[in-house]
């Protein structure tokens, strides 16, 4: 992912009240790749995979962007 | 040892089974991911490169665990992934469970290690050969 | 260190390790026995007593290893079991399976354990708080 | 056994062409409490479990009896 993008952690300024697909439409604005990304990545906030993807972000929450698992 | 670790260096499965047992259990297993020298599609791998999101991981091991203790009552159960730069044969991940009595203590250990291959924030870049890797999902 | 044994000191579960593994192989089952404080009725036991016929064992270890090998092909199977007086904590039985996948590591090693236990000319005899011992089976 | 028995390994005087049942029924002229173990015991020879009752000994075999087994 990091690969695909060219990129790794960085800073993400939405307006106030955004929900998580406004994060998704924001980071979608930046890199057009990450649409190859959609259908098999899980978004976390805070250290939690998001159940609700209308959840509203606040300044300083950690976004993640979860590719596919493959421990063990 | 605590049960649940992400470490940078070698797992010693010995360390994490003294954690794991107590004076009531006469069962321990054990399972261990060892770093193999082919991918599933049988080309030559040189190696391993683990990342973890290590917060997320650990709370995930510690929900397994938790479930472990719900569907096996009085067994326990410790997890260690490894990341970082693996060669073939150093071990990336170690579950191990004890219990009171056998059966429970082999099904606790692959319910475990079934569920940090489905669910855990743990990802793998399969190094071959010609240099080249893939990140690869289970 | 061979791959069936009969011992007299403490079982190192990580040489038996080594010696299964094979770089084919991503996944490794251990199973241990372990001393523990009870036994089956709930008396307080101080440690156990292990007598084994020796040859007629390990022949029966490699005959179990030699079924694993007609039912998981590729799983290699190491059993070694200690005999003599053991305490509470320390291992009686280690049996460690390795295949190039996880299921059939898990089947393999539960299965030479089960077996073991059923078949293999071990005698344990259990050791009381009260001084007294009496002679077990599975 | 053993401590049943009051004995542990002993050499056994059989006949020529004995069978491992005349083994069995030497050693309980030799102690009748051998019978609480006949219904639990199986006999080896040789450091293999005997299939046969009527399989005949020779000199120098090593007969074994074997209580229910409790590895591991």
């Amino acid at each position: 992912m990091r690969e695909l993008l060219g990129e790794g952690e960085f800073e993400l300024v939405v307006p106030d009240g955004a929900t998580l697909v406004d994060c998704w439409e924001a980071l979608r604005a930046r890199n057009r790749k990450i649409d190859a990304l959609a259908s098999a990545t899980r978004i976390a906030r805070n250290g939690r995979v998001a159940a609700l993807l209308d959840e509203r972000v606040a300044e300083g929450d950690e976004i993640a962007l979860l590719p596919p698992v493959g421990g063990g | 040892m605590s049960l649940f670790a992400i470490v940078r260096d070698a797992i010693d499965p010995r360390t994490l089974e003294a954690a794991v047992w107590s004076e009531a259990c006469g069962a321990v297993t054990m399972f261990l991911g060892v770093v193999r020298e082919r991918a599933s599609d049988g080309r030559p791998v040189t190696g391993l490169v683990y990342e973890a999101h290590e917060a997320m991981a650990l709370t995930e091991f510690a929900e397994i665990a938790h479930e472990i203790g719900q569907k096996y009552p009085g067994v326990r159960v410790g997890i260690v992934h490894r990341i970082g730069e693996l060669r073939v044969g150093e071990i990336a991940v170690a579950v191990c469970a004890a219990s009171p009595h056998r059966p429970a203590a082999f099904d606790a250990c692959r319910y475990a290690i079934d569920e940090v291959k489905a669910r855990a924030s743990i990802w793998k870049n399969e190094r071959y050969a010609d240099g080249t890797g893939e990140w690869v999902s289970n």
